[in-house]
């Protein structure tokens, strides 16, 4: 089973970025995400999902590590100062490298 | 005036307590969307096919009056948010477009009093509605950050343009107009009869996140309080005195001024969340919903039909 | 007594054996909370415009003689299920507490029985409901773990009053008693024109919820099938004999004799889960939604109709 | 004939318009479900009072006819997507299953715009959407790769026979017809007074889906589009022919001719999607969905009308 | 970009415990967490989320290794025995490590 | 704090493949599994989960790495060449070992 390590990069932020975001991954190189609803509670208090503007989701994207920094410094800049949103980073073993 | 309470303003306390109280009680998220489909497309169906009866070459004049109106009232809050409130500019900005838009809940709730009273009104009302939603967001991302080369305009017309409700409204607009009363009649059983009910449990489920706001009002103290009662009840004059002015009936009056005292919470903070992020959601949330929603739908519509009888017994 | 099997009823088969059959079938999860909610509000309103049209002053023996034999009953089933069925302590008095309680989808599948056949009840009965939710809860908790300290009593009287069942039986109890008949006349489409298809829906999904509880019993044998038949009839019997003895009216007795009979599978199971969670929920559900739930709309209702026949004629 | 558009389609176009302007408006998926649900089950029970009402001797020839239709279908459209579109063998055969079954949605349109116009149909004609369902899909897995020992057929009798489809029309039927129409009276409400209501909502999502799949369409060019509009009006005729041979009502042919030209979009995209995983799904479901729903639904039904007016005055 | 490591805690877990494990977490010193809704199987059979009492959460806090050893103690205590509940640990690498 | 580590396995997938990958990992001796609903991009185009046919699933098992292994052999034969779907592994500290 010959395997490669990629970066998981997860991303947990208010609904309301969905769109935005996604067009940054795809410009920043990522080919592909995945996405769930969710909900949490953070520096900028609850958010329980019970309508949209307080809604999470959760992104998920496994890419080589160049582009991780690439969207994880993007991302700083354009919002962490003005959203709920958290980041980390993890490393994962991957079957088709040259998918991500 | 029959002075019952309506059972489904009950239904907003219901939430409201249940929600002060801390039960589990919870609509799922995707009935809460559902119930805000069928209101959207109700009400413009409502309006549709009431134009598909009558002329409505008139229409012109009073739509461009409220435009004015819908610029003009985030002008006047900014500077009360701004210098009294002391608000950030982003704040202030922010808030004042959100009493400048409109709420199509309110809207709902007062047709429903209106129904009730047997008390008709312009069949256009629904495009006040859409007219009303968007001219305080482009004044409040203006005032927010000036006409800034950041912006994405065409990005922010497509959001504003082609949202939920706007399509919504106008798309059951189109439809009850082109089809008609009798085109309509079939459906008329989901979207007519059932449309209380569906404000029911609406309402319900507002009152739930009314009461989650609540605790955003601790936080922003009183200032949030006495703007989201005092604001209304200013925009609601002149929503009545222009309604007045356009000779519109007692209950298109009524609904003007009940439109003009509305702030949003579903249009509006969805766009400022994108262009205005360093604006607080939770002060305007909190205002809007916490404070003003709950106002207009226990005291506001029925004191701004005493408004309406009032101006039309001075001005009569 | 017309003798036709309600159309009801064969969308609970028609779930049961969807879900034995595995069918992929499945309601989402959104919906069948809509559809509770929707069941419990119905329920809440009937009773409270019905308690609106008429003076409630009697009100006070019955449901103390309720709240009795909701106490009574799991102390009845305790040794049962400990000394026959061999439980231990922690499940014996969790499933008790289960029988103690009730089932408001039996409730709504009894009174589409009784509206089928024109039978009058007394209004009040939704507050039955409710008061016999409860008190089975504290006996179950108290048996499996005596008056101990650990208990949260705060806690679990917040969990067991503002409970969802709780709050939409009351809150429309009240609404319908505020608004009384007229008022509730516009949202009656949703709550009362639509109460039989929504009560079909949340059968055809209760019908694949008890299908695949029946695994449970494989696994726990033929005594909790036994149990799960036989105790309802026994409580049924008191239930009867109480509603016979307070002087209510035949559709009352038929009810109080059902809800004697049914078994919780909300309030308690989730009431259970945090204050006596070393009993298997798995033991009480299969019984009570795998076993009883089927038995009691399937058969148990029109049979305590004739219960109820044959003590008035006897007692009369 | 009434010219009127029906506004039930004028939901699709919204949605369909909505979509292509890349709207945010979406039902959530619960939704989705939920007016799928309905729908089936309103059609069954529909179908199963009617023949609650009339004996069905005649039946068995009508289901053979009915059934050799859908086993040839797919094995006509197979050569010419294999020679003229040259799809490979999977593709070929995906497609033309898809083509050989039925889709629920546009027949319940057909069904809406008959009762407009007040034109009556056989009562078991709910059947023959359930026996249409079936012979594609087993046609199509055996031309894609012949009588293989792969293929797990238990597994896939069960995928086919209990999906969604199947077991609530086969269900809703057998309700209807063991309540009969007087037993279906209380669900009426639900199931029969919404029934266009929930279509017009169905539509609306229909159409955002449609939108979504003509990107599908871009991809893979101009004979997809070709094919989904002269196949479908290939099987109509084959359709208004065999109707008209059976000796069905105006409606019933018109019902037979649209079931014919309509395009599986539920069932055999899941069904394919297991047993033929090779076959590229986008294709299939961009033809289906993207090209033959919406011109079914917006051109189809009426003119299928006019087939059946025509081969009436000839053959009459 | 500089990072630092913390610990990832996920726990699965009967959502009928949401309020319960929340009220935990918060005492013991997590900033966050984000809750999707799940389903799934394990030692306590199926849980399918067909309705509430079947329905599972899966709870993700990123928290220093102090707090996640704290916050496993106390769960293997109080809930191990009676409830359907995993968890599981992993590393990640946080931005700004100090919201954690 | 008695650790120990296994391997976390998650696959992104069609919601088409539930019951069939199910049935895989309970024969390659998988203990459990949890599921959330999903949507998401990738090479196979976008999935939004509008309805059924365009749903993923997102399917997470904890166990030894010679079942991880096998499952993602048996994965990679059956499914990489005709369904939309991602593989990855990683490292997880988990409490009860004998659990997985
Ligand atoms: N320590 C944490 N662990 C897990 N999730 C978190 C944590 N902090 C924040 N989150 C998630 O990230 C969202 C935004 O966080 P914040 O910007 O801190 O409000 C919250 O609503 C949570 O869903
Ligand atoms: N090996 C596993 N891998 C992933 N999730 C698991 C595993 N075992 C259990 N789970 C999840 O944890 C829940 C409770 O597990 P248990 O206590 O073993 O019944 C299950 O319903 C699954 O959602
Ligand atoms: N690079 C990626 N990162 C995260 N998720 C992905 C990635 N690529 C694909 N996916 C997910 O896996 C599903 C199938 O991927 P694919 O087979 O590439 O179409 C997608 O719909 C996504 O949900
Ligand atoms: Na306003
Ligand atoms: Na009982
Ligand atoms: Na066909």
């Amino acid at each position: 089973m010959h395997l490669e390590t990629r970066k998981l990069l997860t991303i947990t932020t208010e609904a309301a970025l969905e769109q935005s975001v996604l067009e940054d991954l795809d410009r920043l190189g990522a080919h592909g995400y995945t996405i769930v609803d969710a909900r949490g509670r953070g520096h900028r208090g609850s958010r329980n999902a019970s309508w949209d503007l307080t809604s999470n989701i959760r992104i998920e994207v496994v890419c080589p590590e160049q582009v991780a920094e690439a969207i994880v410094t993007h991302i700083r800049e354009h919002y962490y100062a003005n959203y709920a949103m958290i980041v980390f980073l993890s490393d994962v073993d991957v079957l088709r490298p040259e998918k991500f | 005036m029959t002075s019952s309470i309506d059972p489904i303003v009950l239904f907003f306390l219901l939430g409201l307590i249940a929600g002060l109280l801390r039960s589990e009680l919870r609509l799922p998220q995707a009935i809460y969307e559902f119930l805000t489909v069928l209101l959207l497309l109700a009400i413009g169906l409502k309006g549709g096919i009431e134009l598909a009866k009558q002329p409505f070459g008139e229409l012109l004049m009073p739509l461009l009056a409220v435009i004015i109106m819908g610029t003009m009232l985030p002008l006047v809050a900014y500077p009360i948010l701004s210098l009294v409130g002391r608000f950030k500019r982003a704040d202030a900005a922010s808030i004042a477009a959100h009493y400048g838009s409109v709420s199509v809940g309110t809207y709902a709730v007062a047709i429903a009093y209106l129904g009730a009273q047997q008390i008709d009104y312009e069949a256009y009302m629904p495009l006040f509605v859409v007219v009303l939603e968007v001219p305080a967001i482009l004044v409040g991302i203006v005032m927010a950050r000036g006409v800034s080369r950041d912006t994405d305009w065409g990005k922010l017309a497509h959001e504003v343009f082609l949202g939920k409700g706007v399509v919504l409204l106008m798309g059951g607009l189109f439809i009850g107009w082109i089809a008609g009363p009798e085109g309509v009649e079939p459906i008329a059983p989901m979207f007519f009869d059932l449309f209380k009910g569906v404000l029911a449990l609406f309402l319900l489920e507002m009152g739930l996140i009314a009461a989650s706001q609540i605790g955003g009002l601790r936080r922003y103290g009183l200032f949030i309080v006495g703007f989201g009662i005092l604001f209304p009840l200013f925009a609601a004059t002149i929503g009545t005195v222009l309604g007045w002015m356009l000779g519109l009936s007692t209950g298109g009056t009524i609904l003007l001024a009940t439109l003009a005292a509305s702030a949003s919470y579903i249009a509006v903070p969805a766009a400022m969340r994108l262009t205005v992020p360093e604006a607080n959601p939770t002060l305007s949330i909190s205002a809007s919903l916490g404070v003003t929603f709950p106002f207009n739908i226990l005291v506001g519509i029925p004191l701004y039909h005493q408004f309406v009888n009032l101006i039309q017994n001075l001005g009569g």
